[in-house]
């Protein structure tokens, strides 16, 4: 444990946050020196946001005290946080989509105008701002069309235009592409050098070691102590964050597999929501027993086209042909009836209905059938047991009560809900999209498990993921998207990363073209 | 008469045309903008406290208590201006419970403001009856004189429907850029326009929620109160338990139909109030059609337009959500 | 494992906490009980008169369920539609299409029938509330147009449509603008003689039971529930969403024309202007405060309905002005939203 | 039917010389300022009169028409005065029940041995209205505004084309329906509407929304005419007359009938009366011009004598039309 002779900018000390009978901060102390980077490290549910929380005024903490620049302080909400130069990146983003950049930056601001906006002179301190950081935008576009990877530099650039010494980023990384993210670090290594400070959440052992100065590590809502990152490596860290040692299963060694093809996507065409061409002309095939990564940055066409596939988006042009069935333009429901199975992107949002206790949810697609129901009635009887069976064979843990709400697990656990309704269906294809998103080490490695398993077993896995690692470390093949289309498509073993990244910027030529494999090699 | 309209046969009899004249359509109009100016208040109203995320179902009620205070203003006072200032009071005042029971409480929106009617409309019925008791002969106010605009009030047909009438709608028709300005241009609209679309961004961002949503549906009460205010001191000069007759119910639908930007609402209820003067238009030409089929105009077009030009909805994302600081 | 989940049931326990918005609700009496001794009324007499008026003799209590009948079939008829998060404010001119339906059924020769009679009588009116709730459901499903604003555009119209029938087509020969009475064979058996309370009160309670088994047991309950509590996932899991909104929008409007169907053959025995006083509207409130389960909704209809037979009797008896009842039902229910602030604020009151 | 011989003899209320109980019922407004007022100040000065125990009680919902009329026999009352057409058939129902009790439609059509009903012939008061406007106007265009299309205002507006017609066959007579009794800022755009199109003369039946109409025809400097009360104080320079019904009258003598134990339950069709308080049976008659006197050339005061005169006599019929003309 390092103890630093510099007095700190900001000191949480016997920080206690509990949510009713749940301590998520348990006599919490956290120290941020000026001018590091310090990061805070723990698994999902550990208590970091909570923490920080706490320092941005959102939470009262039981007991604890905060100082802050050496003094006192007593948060009553945000706008104390503020002014007292600290701000807070959220791990969703908080952006009202609908609104220019500006008006995003600039609201809740103290005016300097009384009654009217000020938009010209706060563009012109937005611009300044961006060449200063590097943090490229443009103030008048609509935050809704941007990226990912612009709406956080708008997240970035809302705290900066409040002349901050403090900056709270929570797990700024998970959507990033790699090129995204050492931008990202860049940035941040630029602001440090200019004089704030920085507390960056996280749960990715490598980040940590890439940009921190400093690592706090909470688990259970404990601090067990803060490191300097140099005295520190990721495999210690990693056993203090989960308590155990991991075994990071090895690189899979399946033999690559030619089953036969399960599904045939040609020519597809689709709009997106805003009635805009996003899915052109794109064509893959898929076989049984492998595992077909997608790699691509965010919006590039990855949620449209799992929902043509599935039949949640209608195609405007091409054939969608699984198991030798055209199922184009179906309905969700006879396409899963001819063997798709789908891991949605969003579990809360889509995969799960919240409020639907856990056996519920895991009929949702097949309530209607025997054993489930008859003519009229639901069997719950029969509804219990399957759950029953889903709960053991998928080890879901955390259940709440009887007639509970799902709403209330820990995101790992629900997404172990959504594995066991899609895989007990026994696919032919399974469509698994950002599968990992947000789920812990031991969450990801299960999942990760299970989709193999599937492939092992003949089922064709159309991986769409955001996490580049996670494609590289379990796909047989790898295509890349970019707006709509298939850049390239590569076999494992060809693959290198920045190539693959890239493709993902759209840079097709400067590839060596030998090396991508059009189509799948039968 | 200088202008003849052919517009056809009438009552199925060859040869009888129905003439409609000039005046009659200038009429027309003239009363169409008129019909229109209590749906446009109380709906640009409506349209601040839905940008601030709040559906504020009381309308009706709270124009109601607006044509009462208002009407009891000027009739107190002999004075329409103090009329109009109580108008906006009493119809805040009810705005003011509404909030409370949205944001304080964070009922269902719907429930709190179909409350918020029943108490308005009992109320301006009760603390009528109790002022005056049973009166053969209902109370009445001098209103406004019509104010000709010099030389625009000339110009042929434009003249008279837009010209050549009580202040108040000049007032109203200012309320257009007004509203627009203040939503989109000034701090507060902003404010108000992101508390209504990511309350919880606001919040971080140290915008009290609460407070806003509070001033929006109090600035909303307020504008539904002149639109009462118009029915009572204006058009009529006297007060009656249902003078607002449905309209507030008609500027929500305005809201929604003039997608929650001024513009559009002012489409929207010129629409309505054009459609009414309408079908009493042609009533007066002593047309044959059940009157009750002109009289379902002003409801059924509105639906046939938004059938057609329904795109995907705009609507506010907070709209009828109430928030709770740190509920995910 | 501790606990094995099963279905989340309709029935949200009833315990000390759900009291809460009654006693809240009385508070609305004291402020109502200076509004009464403002206007000149000794408030104890008048809550004495009220209280008889509403439960004081068999004949109080059943104009009480009378006014149950309609409130507690309208207010399962929008929970229904709220349940699915579609938000039918249109009770009130489905209820007149169905009254409508009901007349047909009962001017026509099939009424004539016995013990069949009235039984088609009730389907009719169910089918035509059913058809008229087709206009906004249609609407919303291929349009994607808002069903708030169409609903309550619907009731204007539906209203006005009735008013041309019985001045026209539907009116009785003679003076009055009345349709016909139906035949005597379609009216609805009286429970009660020389009371208005009629085998109503059955159907209602048939309904809510119906509503209950419905979304609580059946698959087409599950989608409802399912596409209103998240619609995406509905969609995603293989559920047919725009069925499933039309299904449930019939059945609303199919409830409430089925309470206009009642009040033809149970209460007038014919179809006439007014023939509901605005059931429709306060049906949402019903279905909002007795959060959208038949249970609840069943408790809230009787005693909002024993408000407004008490508040009537009241005014009635002491001659004080209509509005001052109004405004006393107002106020309760604005009591009883406040009342929900003392659930939110004292989450650990009870253990639930 | 044959009355009870004791009871002729002896009228019971009379010899017992308690208060007669009498209660008042309507679905209208009391403060419509027309329909609902008259009765209610009829009542009251009938109340004054005899020293009536009455209670009153308005803006009865249609479907509670029933349970009211129960609640005021229960509570014992001796006469129950329904104002309103649609109470006719509840009264017929309720009174099988309660034989004691007598009730008095006003503007019904029912009747049995304890429901009189009185059906005032307002068509003759619109027929003078009709002629009055007839005689008066410049335009030769006249204009009506109804609540809604309820048969007894058509008959109102029948009686008030066919008064018109007669004198001035050129007339031509445009009816409005805004479908709203109380809705004023409806009745005056209708009025305008009308106004727009060439009407000198406005009539309505619309209660409070009338009110809007007469201002209407004030703003625009033409004349508006009342109907059932003397309307001429809303607007004193607009108002050139309206026929009245004289309610206190009717009431009085179903008071009086009861009093004196000869209630005979009949439809009464009280009609044309030349002025208040008239010796005839009638119970309605056309109100003074007041300020206006002086605008109203003496032929055309001459000719409406005549004519209340000619349909007093039954010279002229002006029947009981239940359906519109074009
Ligand atoms: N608003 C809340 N209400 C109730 N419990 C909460 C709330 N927010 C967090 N918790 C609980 O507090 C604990 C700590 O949560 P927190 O969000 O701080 O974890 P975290 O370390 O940020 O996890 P993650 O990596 O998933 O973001 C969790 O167990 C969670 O269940
Ligand atoms: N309001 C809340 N009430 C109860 N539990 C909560 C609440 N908010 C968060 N939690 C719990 O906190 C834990 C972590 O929360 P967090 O918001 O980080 O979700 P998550 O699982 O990381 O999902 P994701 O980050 O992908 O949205 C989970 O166990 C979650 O169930
Ligand atoms: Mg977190
Ligand atoms: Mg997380």
């Amino acid at each position: 444990m390092e103890q630093s002779n510099t007095s700190p900018i900001v000191l949480l000390n016997g920080i206690t946050c509990k949510f009713g009978d749940l301590v998520a901060n348990d006599n919490v102390k956290f120290d941020l020196i000026k001018g590091e980077i310090h990061a805070l490290l723990g698994e999902n549910g550990a208590g970091k946001s909570t923490l920080m929380s706490v320092l941005y005024g959102l939470y009262k903490p039981v007991t604890g005290e905060i100082l802050v620049k050496g003094n006192r302080v007593n948060l009553k909400s945000p706008l104390d946080a503020i002014e007292l130069g600290i701000a807070m990146v959220h791990q969703h983003f908080l952006l009202t989509l609908s609104h220019t950049v500006v008006e995003n930056i600039i609201v809740g601001l103290k005016p300097k105008r009384p009654v009217f906006l000020d938009i010209s002179s706060a563009e012109d301190k937005i611009i300044e701002l961006s060449k200063k950081y590097g943090l490229k935008v443009d103030p008048r576009a609509i935050v809704g069309n941007l990226s990912v990877g612009e709406q956080q530099r708008v997240e970035i650039l809302k705290a900066l235009y409040r002349d901050i010494d403090i900056l709270i980023l929570d797990e700024p990384t998970s959507m990033l592409t790699p090129q995204e993210e050492k931008s990202l670090f860049e940035t941040l290594q630029s602001m440090v050098a200019q004089g704030l400070s920085i507390i960056f959440i996280t749960h990715k052992l490598q980040e940590v070691m890439a940009v921190s100065t400093r690592v706090t590590v909470l688990r259970n809502g404990k601090s067990l102590g803060t490191f300097r990152t140099s005295d520190t490596n990721e495999s210690s860290l990693a056993q203090l964050m989960i308590g155990r040692t991991i075994t990071r299963h090895a690189e899979h060694s399946r033999a690559k597999k030619s089953g036969k093809l399960v599904m045939e996507i040609k020519n597809i065409s689709a709009l997106n929501n805003s009635k805009i061409v996003f899915l052109k002309d794109l064509s893959m095939e898929l076989a049984g027993g492998e595992i077909l990564g997608i790699a691509g940055v965010d919006g590039n066409g990855q949620s449209e086209l799992a929902e043509v596939i599935s039949g949640l988006r209608k195609a405007i042009n091409g054939q969608v042909i699984m198991d030798g069935r055209d199922i184009t333009n179906q309905s969700p429901h006879s396409i899963r009836e001819n063997g798709l199975a789908y891991i949605p992107e969003d579990r809360m949002d889509t995969g799960l209905i919240l409020e639907y206790s856990l056996a519920e949810n895991l009929v949702l697609d097949r309530y209607s059938s025997e054993p489930y129901s008859g003519r009229l009635f639901l069997k719950y009887s029969d509804i219990n047991k399957f759950a029953e069976k889903i709960i053991m064979d998928f080890d879901i843990r955390g259940v709440p009560g009887i007639n509970s709400p799902v709403r209330s697990m820990s995101g790992g656990n629900l997404q172990k809900i959504v594995l066991g309704r899609e895989l007990s269906r026994n696919p032919k294809v399974l469509i698994a999209h950002n599968p990992t998103r947000g789920l812990d080490i031991g969450a990801t490695e299960y999942v990760h498990k299970q989709l193999l398993k599937q492939a092992d077993n003949g089922v064709g896995v159309l991986l769409i993921s955001l996490d580049l690692d996670e494609i590289l470390e379990i796909s047989d093949r790898i295509a890349v998207l970019y707006e709509g289309k298939i850049m390239g498509t590569f076999d494992r073993e060809y693959a290198n990363i920045d190539e693959i990244g890239l493709l993902m910027g759209g840079k097709k030529d400067t590839v060596d073209s030998t090396k991508v494999i059009e189509g799948y090699d039968k | 008469m200088a202008n003849c309209f052919y517009v056809g046969t009438r009552n199925g009899v060859k040869g009888e045309i129905l003439v409609i004249e000039e005046a009659l359509i200038v009429g027309v109009f003239a009363s169409g903008v008129r019909m229109s100016i209590p749906i446009l208040f109380a709906a640009l109203g409506e349209n601040i406290a839905e940008r601030s995320g709040v559906l504020n179902l009381g309308v009706e009620g709270m124009m109601l208590l607006g044509a009462f205070s208002g009407f009891m203003g000027t009739y107190l006072t002999g004075n329409i201006v103090v009329g109009l200032l109580m108008a906006m009071g009493g119809a805040a005042a009810l705005a003011a419970l509404m909030a409370f029971l949205s944001v304080s409480i964070r009922t269902n929106q719907l429930a709190a403001g179909l409350a918020v009617w029943l108490l308005g409309v009992g109320l301006a019925a009760l603390l009528y009856r109790l002022s005056f008791g049973v009166v053969t002969i209902a109370p009445s106010i001098h209103s406004f004189n019509p104010v000709e605009i010099p030389f625009l009030s000339q110009i042929p047909f434009a003249g008279p429907v837009l010209f050549n009438h009580d202040p108040m709608i000049y007032l109203a028709l200012l309320m257009i850029p007004v509203t627009h300005i203040f939503l989109f241009k000034t701090n507060l609209g902003l404010k108000i326009r992101t508390v209504g679309e990511n309350p919880k961004q606001a919040d971080t961002l140290g915008v009290n929620v609460y407070r806003i949503r509070y001033l929006a549906i109090i600035i909303g009460g307020a504008f539904a109160g002149l639109g009462g205010a118009y029915l009572s001191l204006v058009i009529t000069g006297s007060f009656s338990e249902n003078i607002t007759g449905g309209q507030g119910w008609i500027a929500l639908a305005v809201v929604i139909f003039g997608r929650w930007k001024p513009l559009g609402i002012l489409i929207g209820a010129l629409i309505f109030g054009m459609v009414n003067a309408f079908q009493l238009g042609l009533q007066s030409t002593g047309t044959t059609i059940p009157f009750q089929f002109l009289l379902m105009l002003p409801y059924l077009l509105p639906i046939a337009i938004l059938a057609v030009t329904y795109k995907r909805s705009i609507a506010p994302a907070a709209l009828a959500v109430p928030y709770t600081r740190g509920e995910r | 494992m501790t606990s094995l989940p099963t279905h989340s049931i309709l029935i949200n326990k009833i315990n000390l906490r759900s009291m809460v918005p009654f006693l809240t609700g009385g508070l609305a009496f004291v402020v109502g009980g200076i509004i009464l001794s403002s206007a000149g009324v000794d408030p104890i007499h008048a809550y004495q008169i009220m209280i008889k008026g509403a439960f004081g003799s068999v004949r109080a209590l059943a104009d009480t369920l009378v006014k149950t009948t309609s409130l507690l079939i309208l207010g399962l008829a929008v929970a229904v539609a709220f349940k699915c998060k579609i938000w039918n404010i249109g009770a009130e001119g489905q209820l007149y299409f169905g009254a409508l339906g009901g007349l047909l059924a009962g001017l026509s020769f099939i009424g004539a029938v016995p013990i069949l009679a009235p039984i088609v009588v009730i389907i009719a009116g169910f089918a035509f509330g059913s058809l008229f709730s087709m206009i906004p459901a249609a609407l919303k499903v291929k349009l994607g147009v808002n069903e708030v604003i169409v609903t309550v555009l619907l009731n204007f119209v539906a209203l006005l449509f009735i008013s041309y029938l019985l001045h026209g087509p539907l009116k009785a020969p003679g003076f009055l603008s009345y349709s016909p009475n139906i035949f005597p064979q379609s009216e609805l058996p009286i429970l009660l003689s020389n009371t208005r309370l009629s085998a109503g009160i059955l159907i209602a309670a048939g309904s809510a039971i119906g509503v209950f088994l419905l979304m609580s047991k059946t698959k087409i309950g599950f989608e409802i529930r399912s596409v209103g509590a998240n619609i995406k996932a509905a969609r995603y899991s293989g559920m047919n969403v725009a069925k499933s909104i039309l299904i449930t929008m019939g059945i609303s409007g199919g409830l409430a024309g089925m309470a206009g169907a009642i009040l033809v053959s149970g209460v007038q025995h014919r179809l006439i202007e007014g023939i509901s006083p605005g059931y429709g509207f306060i049906a949402v409130i019903v279905a909002l405060l007795g959060k959208q389960n038949p249970v609840g909704v069943t408790i809230v209809a009787f005693f909002f309905s024993a408000l407004l037979a008490g508040s009537e009797v009241m005014y009635r008896t002491l001659g004080v002005p209509v509005a001052l009842a109004q405004t006393l039902q107002a106020l309760v229910l604005v009591f009883v939203l406040i009342g929900e602030l003392f659930l939110r604020w004292h989450p650990k009151w009870s253990k639930g | 039917s044959l009355a009870n011989p004791a009871q002729v003899l002896m009228p019971s209320y009379a010899q017992e010389n308690k208060p007669l109980k009498v209660a008042l019922v309507t679905d209208a407004l009391f403060s419509d300022g027309g329909w609902g007022a008259s009765a209610y100040n009829a009542s009251q000065v009938l109340k004054e009169k005899y020293g009536l125990q009455l209670t009153t009680q308005e803006n009865i919902a249609i479907p509670d028409i029933e349970p009211t009329l129960r609640d005021a026999a229960d509570a014992g009352a001796d006469i129950i005065f329904a104002h309103g057409f649609e109470w006719g058939d509840p009264a017929l129902k309720v009174a099988k029940d309660y034989p004691n009790t007598k009730f008095v439609v006003f503007t019904g059509l029912t009747n049995s041995t304890n429901v009189a009903s009185i059906f005032p012939m307002q068509q003759e008061g619109s027929f003078l209205l009709g002629a009055l406007a007839g005689l008066m106007t410049k335009s030769n265009s006249l204009g009506c505004v109804g609540g809604k299309a309820y048969p007894n205002i058509i008959n109102i507006f029948e009686g008030f084309k066919q008064g018109a017609k007669l004198v001035n066959p050129n007339v031509k007579i445009t009816c409005v329906f805004i479908d709203d009794f109380q809705n004023p800022a409806k009745g005056k755009e209708a009025g305008l509407s009308l106004i727009s199109t060439g009407a000198d003369f406005l009539i309505h039946v619309a209660d409070l929304s009338g009110q809007g109409v007469i201002q209407a025809a004030h703003e625009k400097g033409v004349y508006a005419l009342g109907v059932v009360a003397d309307q001429n104080k809303l607007a004193p320079d607009t108002v050139l007359s309206s026929f009245v019904l004289d309610i206190e009258k009717g009431f009085d003598e179903s008071i009086k009938m009861v009093q004196n134990g000869n209630f005979s339950g009949q439809v009464y069709k009280p009609g044309l009366e030349t002025v208040k308080g008239g010796p005839g049976p009638g119970i309605v008659y056309l109100a003074s011009f007041h300020s206006l006197d002086s605008k109203v050339p003496a032929d055309v005061k001459a000719k409406l004598v005549q004519l209340t005169q000619d349909v007093i006599d039954k010279k002229i019929l002006v029947p009981e039309r239940h359906e519109a003309t074009p």
